[in-house]
């Protein structure tokens, strides 16, 4: 049987790890088959879930998160016969398959939507811990937002700097505050299970939001302008199609191949202009033509635009 | 209060508290609409059930002796100390400073160091609580507490901005030159027959059990251990016997902070081979119930540390292969702390009666 | 406080013969676990009389009275107030029969006002304004007329332990009282409060409240009570009236034996002082001075006792040279002086300069309940190099060699060293602790009741022991508050009384009846009060 | 700090501050009869759950309230069971019901919602929704307190007031009420309250139970109006924060009042590294600012700045018969 270990924000976090389990939910609904599943409750587990799955033959094994790299590294060589797929973060080992994501392209999108969306011409943007990462959807979304608009202002805030930034809807919404109180009315949440408490405050205060990684539209209907869809749920759920035979190496899923995207359906409709819509399918064609480069931010840890 | 024959405070009060535990545990268990049978037979299987299972009930079961000897040694000072969490995971960062800071040419050079340096942090993580004790009289479980909230934002802050090697994106520390790397069971000859596999049990079982019979020659057969008994049970006959309160507290805590430092070296010299949040994962709180259960005597620890690795396990193999959440440990732990600890005098009255109608008999 | 108007105005309060007596307690029994504090009691006190209760410590008194209160549930017995049996489940219940108590200890809230302390738990609804104005009005009106004065706005912590008294007695008069009952209130007053004490008490007499006094001061027996009850050992020995009895025939009634114990003994030798005390002094935490200035010497080869009702300042005395008080003053022994309040005021350093100590209380300092009879007889001296195997180890094995032999030697019963000292009686325990102070061969042993609590047999035993030492050339501090114990054992008698020495005797050149006067504070001893 | 900014963060501290306000004013009720009790953070996680799951279910969120206090109270009164009936160790009855309602909580919340102990997002009148106190708008424009009033006190959920209102209404019952009398007095000394003929036994329940209802608030305004919903170890260690607060308050009801919300002002600072850094000039890592209250409460506890001297009889069961 396959296997999934979900990071620590949760099997539920509406987000990230939920997007991971829907792919699953999907390969169980088509297949029949069944799988195991764990969610990390600390830090320090990762090394024991990795190798007891290992241990009773689960295969392959997938992980959300760049959390588990270290680990991987060491527990892989113990088990070459077992399949490891890693999310998010690129693991050089034989039996190792690592999926990321081009999200400076997808946050791109989203933040031409924000900044269209925008009245006062301030939007925000919430990320969860503050690694290389989460700075690509920062920058990505950055690039966007000034594509639309040149003279927006930006909003920035990270969660904190450990794992529990992922897991602090409280934070989250206090932070959404702050940002609302400095003129922002769209924020942009790359925070997984922070994200809720974001998309929450942004409802309540009347301000839109954008989700991330799941299609988070439906959470408040109408109130949430569109997500960043992270598909995720595609890479488990290929994996676990591809079962015991998936292909170490690493596979980068991009706008191309519907790696990511934005997320439109009954629920943002009206929130969505034609005029937008058009903007940003012209865009996302633009980007996969090659024509516009969104630069990534861990290629060189840096971003050219503030 | 009647009172119980010694045999039955020692063994059967603790027995029927762990029954009782048991018991609501499954009634909770029946309630979430699960089954306890099919818990108990995953747990047993699970951390006992192969070698590979009990590799992992070791593991925990060394850090549980540590814990749990901390609060031992505290208790017979007569001091509460809740603060083993957070002198584990201070223990931890001397560790992790020892390991990194020479490159390691072989573990057993790398071992007694880490020692040291484990048992001094702990040991000074203990000690502010334990002066303001005895010098200032500020309850030494509220400091101890405090203490443990300062430890985990110390250990966040140093992860973070300092020991987080440039690249990082997790806040832990590099990994430990391989030469500090220790022994698991799978590398130790003789072992390796039974653990084929990787398991997390490593030397440190081995110190563990050192520790067990080094704090049992402490307490029962050393002047020091005398005056912290004597101490712990009466401070008035301490003071005409010229035994000083204030040295008591202070050597007592330090040993205790020692001990519980020294846990690191299994979970984060032997495992995790480097320095991670939140690394001391809970065990110095099941320290606590370690004691309780183990009646504070070093035998006992280890019995009771045997009896929680095997929970520990058992729990996560648990909320691995049923739908009963991991949690249920957690309550199984709690219930445990409460019979053993809290309701200590209720389980007593429970018994009395019988024993009064055996008494009634043999008379 | 003047004999005439006490007289005075015991006539003119002398209750009517034919009135039901104000209390009565018929065959009270209460035990604590295995201690019977209290054997089949009865008592009669009549109304308008102040009743005095004496007896030695642990005699039962305060159990007694706690039991009238309310405060503890008698096992057995009946209590009736103007002759009316009473049920007192509860202190509520023992508040409404009209009783009201001034404990040993003051049961107060430290930091609650007067006013606060006065109405806990008589308050007039939910809301405490009217209570509060309600108890100033009446708290003034007390005052008044009984010479009452506190200030209601102080809290209580900053009140003298006199005042805190004051305090008590207003709450059972607040409570409309018509029964009172103190337990032991002089014993933290200074003289002159306890003077302003006993006219608040001989004007409540007058306003016709019945009264129970418990002391152990002889003295104050005599001047204001009516009629006396002795306890002993949780029994009500005697009842008298205060004028047909005397300080002596109390102080027998109380603390002697009526076999008085031979003690063979040869003249003593003395030889070089080996204690000299000067001016010592001692304050406790209550700031009340316990030691006024004690001057003593005791040679080699001589037992000095001290005699005294307890209270009077023999524990501190011991404390003190045991090591673990404060004190100012001046210690020599054998000639050189120690640190009273320094880095060597531990009992340990006491140990070393050779002192033994045999303590008042065997429960709570002398032994380790919990330890085994072996770990108990290193007890103090655990850091001697004779019980260490090496610089880490202690010799169990060899202790409990030893401990067997001094066990044997001490005639404990049962000699099994590995016993917990909790399951040894209390005569077999003290015979340990007595083992371990002895056999330690020092050169000054101070000892407190030895013999409390022990049985006949036991005593006989120890006070050979104590002897031998002396023989031995050794000096010995014997603190009893058995008279005939120290006129037995002792070569030369020092009576405390206040904190002071009342003044020194041969035990062949006096008699029980002047130790008592002294003991009572009073030092003609011709002309009796 | 500009002062919109400074409103902004003082928004913020009230809105964090409430539940530690709470929690600390049952642990003043519980401590001040004499209990100890480091068992509120369990009591708050417990009500949370309940609350969350409640108001969920019904889609009301007073029955969430409700069996918020329930949940509460009936973690107050195993920890009465076990320190007054049975007079165990309070401490240890305390730190084993924290691990009891960590357990308890995800596995309630699992077996009920299957979504990894949480309960499931709530909408409408199953949570609270902020009220403007009266004149906020017509206020807002009056400079300085203006905004005080309508950003800093008006907007916030019922149960912000109620925890305002309790400050008060405790120091009153504490000080103005017979029952406040005697339960400072058992706190301080039970003979006291025995000797006087009253229950020393009832009047530590009643503690307890006031101590579970406002665990009980507090749990639910964490579930039901700080966020919408429960999840797991939601409570974060405040309880151990109030816990520290109350220390710190020297266990009075005003300074309960004035430690919570410098403890919520530093965790809604700790949420804004931007500010720190503009205002103060260096960033000021936000571990230590987590760290504070415990730091404080330490300092305090040593006797340094004013020595907190709590209820004397505290922690100690009472034997009238050893
Ligand atoms: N609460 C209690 N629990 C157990 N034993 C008790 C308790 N109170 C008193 N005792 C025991 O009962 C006996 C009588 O004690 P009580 O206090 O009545 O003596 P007392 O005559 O008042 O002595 P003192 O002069 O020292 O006050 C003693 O042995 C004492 O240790
Ligand atoms: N406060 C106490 N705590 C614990 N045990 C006690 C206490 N008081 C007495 N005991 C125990 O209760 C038992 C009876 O004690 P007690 O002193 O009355 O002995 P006893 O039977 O009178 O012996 P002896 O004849 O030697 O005086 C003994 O086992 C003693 O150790
Ligand atoms: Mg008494
Ligand atoms: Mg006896």
């Amino acid at each position: 049987d396959p296997a999934l270990i979900y990071d620590l924000g949760g099997k539920f976090d509406k987000s990230f790890n939920e997007a991971a389990y829907g792919g699953a939910m999907r390969w169980v609904e088509e297949t029949g088959g069944s799988y195991k599943e764990l969610e990390m409750q600390s830090e320090a587990q990762r090394e024991q879930a990795l190798s007891r799955l290992a241990e009773s033959g689960a295969n392959p094994i997938v992980m959300t998160g760049f959390a588990f790299g270290d680990v991987l590294n060491s527990v892989a060589p113990e088990y070459p016969d077992t399949k490891f797929v890693i999310i998010d973060m690129v693991v050089d080992q034989p039996n190792v398959r690592s999926i990321v994501f081009t999200e400076e392209q997808g946050s791109y999108l989203v933040g031409m939507m924000a900044a269209k969306a925008s009245k006062t011409g301030t939007v925000g943007f919430i990320g969860g811990m503050d690694i290389p990462l989460i700075r690509k959807f920062a920058c990505g979304y950055v690039q966007g937002v000034k594509a639309a608009n040149p003279d927006a202002v930006i909003v920035q805030n990270m969660t904190g700097t450990t794992p529990s930034a992922w897991n602090d809807p409280v934070k989250g919404s206090e932070l959404t505050k702050a940002q609302i109180s400095q003129g922002a009315d769209v924020i942009y949440a790359a925070a997984g299970g922070t994200g809720i408490g974001v998309l929450q405050t942004a409802a309540d205060e009347g301000i839109l939001s954008i989700g991330v990684d799941s299609n988070q539209n439906h959470l408040h209907p109408g109130k949430v302008l569109t997500s960043m869809v992270k598909r995720v749920d595609n890479a488990v759920y290929e994996s676990f199609m591809a079962g015991e035979a998936v292909e170490p190496g690493i596979a980068v899923m991009d706008l191309a191949a519907g790696g990511v995207g934005f997320a439109m359906d009954d629920n943002n409709a009206e929130l969505v202009s034609e005029e937008m819509k058009a903007a940003v399918d012209e865009a996302a064609a633009k980007i996969i033509a090659g024509e516009i480069s969104v630069h990534d931010y861990m290629s060189d840890n840096t971003c050219p635009v503030e | 209060m009647d009172k119980l024959p010694a045999w039955a405070d020692i063994v059967l009060v603790p027995l029927i508290s762990l029954l009782l535990a048991a018991v609501i545990s499954a009634i909770v268990i029946l309630a979430i609409g699960q089954d306890p049978w099919e818990a108990v037979r995953v747990m047993v299987q699970g951390a006992l059930g192969s070698s590979y299972g009990w590799g992992y009930t070791l593991y925990y079961t060394t850090s549980f002796i540590f814990t749990g000897l901390a609060v031992t040694v505290a208790y017979h000072a007569s001091q509460f100390n809740i603060g083993g969490e957070g002198q584990a995971q201070i223990g931890g960062l001397g560790v992790a400073l020892v390991c990194l800071a020479v490159p390691w040419p072989h573990w057993t050079l790398a071992l007694p160091a880490a020692m040291v340096g484990a048992a001094l942090f702990g040991a000074a993580w203990a000690a502010i609580p334990a002066y303001l004790q005895a010098k200032r009289g500020s309850h030494i479980v509220i400091t101890t507490i405090m203490f443990n909230y300062i430890a985990s934002a110390l250990i966040v802050y140093l992860l973070v901005e300092v020991l987080r090697p440039a690249g990082q994106m997790d806040p832990a520390t590099a990994r430990f030159p391989a030469g500090a790397a220790l022994p698991t069971f799978k590398d130790i000859p003789g072992l390796n027959l039974i653990f084929d596999k990787k398991v997390p049990a490593n030397v440190t079982f081995f110190i563990a059990i050192a520790a067990c019979f080094a704090v049992w020659i402490l307490l029962w057969r050393t002047r020091l251990g005398y005056q912290i008994r004597a101490y712990g049970k009466s401070e008035r006959a301490a003071i005409y016997a010229g035994i000083s309160p204030v040295k008591v507290i202070m050597i007592a805590m330090l040993i205790s902070g020692g001990l519980a430092g020294m846990m690191a070296i299994n979970n984060v010299m032997g495992e995790a081979e480097r320095l991670l949040q939140n690394s001391a994962e809970g065990a110095g709180f099941i320290g606590i119930a370690v004691a309780l259960m183990g009646r504070n005597h070093p035998l006992g620890v280890f019995l009771a540390a045997l009896l929680f690795g095997f929970l520990y396990q058992g729990g996560a193999e648990m909320g691995l292969w049923t739908s009963i959440p991991i949690e249920l440990r957690l309550l199984l732990q709690g219930l445990v702390i409460l019979f053993t600890g809290a309701l200590d005098n209720m389980v007593r009255m429970m018994l009395v009666p019988f024993f009064r109608n055996r008494a009634k008999e043999a008379a | 406080m003047t004999g005439a108007q006490d007289s005075g105005a015991r006539q003119a309060t002398a209750a009517p013969t034919s009135a039901p007596p104000a209390i009565e307690l018929r065959g009270i029994s209460k035990a604590f676990g295995s201690v019977q504090a209290n054997k089949d009691i009865s008592i009669r006190v009549m109304p308008g009389t102040i009743h005095g209760i004496i007896g030695e410590n642990g005699a039962g008194k305060s159990t007694l009275m706690s039991i009238l209160y309310g405060f503890y549930k008698a096992d057995a017995g009946e209590i009736l107030i103007d002759g009316k049996p009473t049920q007192i489940p509860d202190s509520q219940a023992a508040i409404r029969a009209g009783i009201g108590m001034v404990f040993q200890h003051f049961k107060l809230v430290q930091n609650f006002t007067v006013l606060e302390n006065i109405i806990l738990g008589v308050e007039d609804g939910p809301l405490l304004r009217p209570s509060l104005s309600k108890a100033r009005k009446e708290l003034k009106r007390l005052a008044e007329e009984y010479e009452l004065h506190v200030d209601p706005d102080e809290t209580i912590e900053e009140l003298s332990v006199g005042h805190q008294q004051r305090v008590e007695i207003l709450k059972a008069l607040y409570r409309q009282a018509d029964i009172l009952i103190l337990d032991e209130p002089t014993g933290v007053l200074t003289p002159a409060e306890a003077d302003h004490l006993f006219r608040i008490l001989d004007n409540l007499r007058q306003q016709g409240k019945t009264i129970i006094l418990i002391t152990h001061k002889l003295r104050e027996i005599m001047e204001i009570t009516d009629t006396v009850s002795v306890m002993r050992r949780g029994e009500m020995t005697a009842t008298v009236k205060t004028s047909e009895t005397s300080p002596e025939q109390l102080a027998e009634l109380m603390v002697g034996r009526k076999v008085l114990l031979h003690v063979p003994k040869g003249p003593a030798n003395p030889g070089e002082t080996v204690l000299e005390i000067e001016n010592l002094r001692v304050v406790d935490e209550d700031k009340v001075e316990r030691l006024k200035g004690v001057d003593l010497t005791i040679r080699a080869g001589e037992i000095l006792g001290i005699a005294g009702v307890s209270g009077n300042g023999q524990s501190e005395l011991l404390e003190v040279l045991g090591g673990y008080a404060r004190a100012t003053g001046t210690i020599r022994i054998n000639g050189q002086e120690i640190d009273l309040t320094g880095k060597h005021s531990d009992a340990q350093s006491r140990r070393h300069r050779g002192i033994a100590h045999v303590p008042e209380d065997r429960h709570h300092y002398g032994l380790i309940l919990d330890f085994a009879a072996w770990e108990n007889m290193v007890f103090g001296y655990h850091n001697e190099p004779e019980y260490q195997k090496n610089a880490m180890i202690m010799d169990n094995d060899g202790i409990v060699e030893k401990t067997a032999a001094a066990m044997e030697h001490f005639d404990v019963r049962p000699p099994i060293p590995t016993l917990p000292a909790k399951s040894f009686s209390g005569g077999n325990q003290q015979k340990i602790v007595l083992a371990r102070e002895i056999e330690r061969n020092p050169d000054l042993l101070l000892v407190g009741q030895p013999t409390r609590g022990v049985d006949i047999g036991a005593i006989e035993f120890i006070h050979k022991r104590i002897v031998e030492l002396r023989d031995a050339g050794k000096a010995v501090l014997l603190v009893s508050v058995e008279l005939d114990e120290i006129m037995s054992l002792s070569d030369r008698i020092a009576v405390m009384f206040d904190g002071q020495i009342m003044g020194e005797r041969l035990p062949d050149e006096t008699n029980e009846r002047e130790l008592g006067l002294l003991m009572a504070g009073i030092r003609d001893t011709k002309g009796a009060a | 700090m500009d002062y919109a900014t400074l409103i902004q963060v003082l928004d913020s501290a009230l809105r964090l501050a409430t539940p530690l306000l709470l929690a600390c004013l049952a642990g003043l009720f519980s401590e001040r009869g004499g209990i100890f009790d480091i068992g509120l953070e369990g009591k708050m996680l417990m009500a949370g759950m309940a609350s969350g799951a409640v108001a969920f279910l019904t889609g009301l969120v007073w029955l969430g309230v409700g069996a918020a206090i329930g949940a509460s109270i009936l973690f107050s009164m195993i920890h009465g069971l076990a320190s007054i009936t049975f007079r165990g160790n309070q401490l240890i009855s305390g730190v084993a019901l924290n691990f009891l309602a960590s357990g308890m909580t995800v596995l309630i919340a699992q077996a009920l919602f299957r979504q990894g102990g949480r309960t499931p997002p709530l909408t409408g009148n199953a949570r609270f929704s902020p009220i403007d106190l009266p004149f906020a708008e017509a206020m807002a424009d009056v400079p300085i307190i203006g905004p005080l009033y309508a950003e800093v006190l008006s907007g916030h959920s019922t149960l912000v007031y109620v925890a305002l209102l309790a400050v008060p209404v405790t120091w009153w019952v504490l000080y103005r009420t017979r029952f406040g009398l005697r339960l400072r007095a058992v706190g301080e000394n039970p003979e006291s309250v025995d000797t006087a003929g009253i229950s020393v036994v009832r009047l530590r329940y009643s503690a307890l139970v006031i101590t579970g209802i406002l665990c009980g608030l507090a749990g639910a305004y964490m579930a039901t109006a700080l966020q919408a919903g429960f999840g797991r170890e939601m409570t974060a260690g405040r309880g151990y924060i109030a816990l520290a607060a109350l220390i710190f308050a020297k266990w009075r009801p005003w300074y309960a009042l004035g430690a919570t919300f410098l403890f919520g002002f530093l965790q809604a600072l700790a949420l804004r590294p931007d500010v720190i850094e503009r205002s103060f000039g260096m960033a000021i890592p936000v571990p230590a600012l987590d760290a504070l209250p415990y730091i404080l409460t330490v300092i305090v506890l040593a006797g340094f700045v004013g020595k907190a001297i709590p209820p004397r009889a505290g922690g100690q069961p009472y034997v009238k018969e050893r």
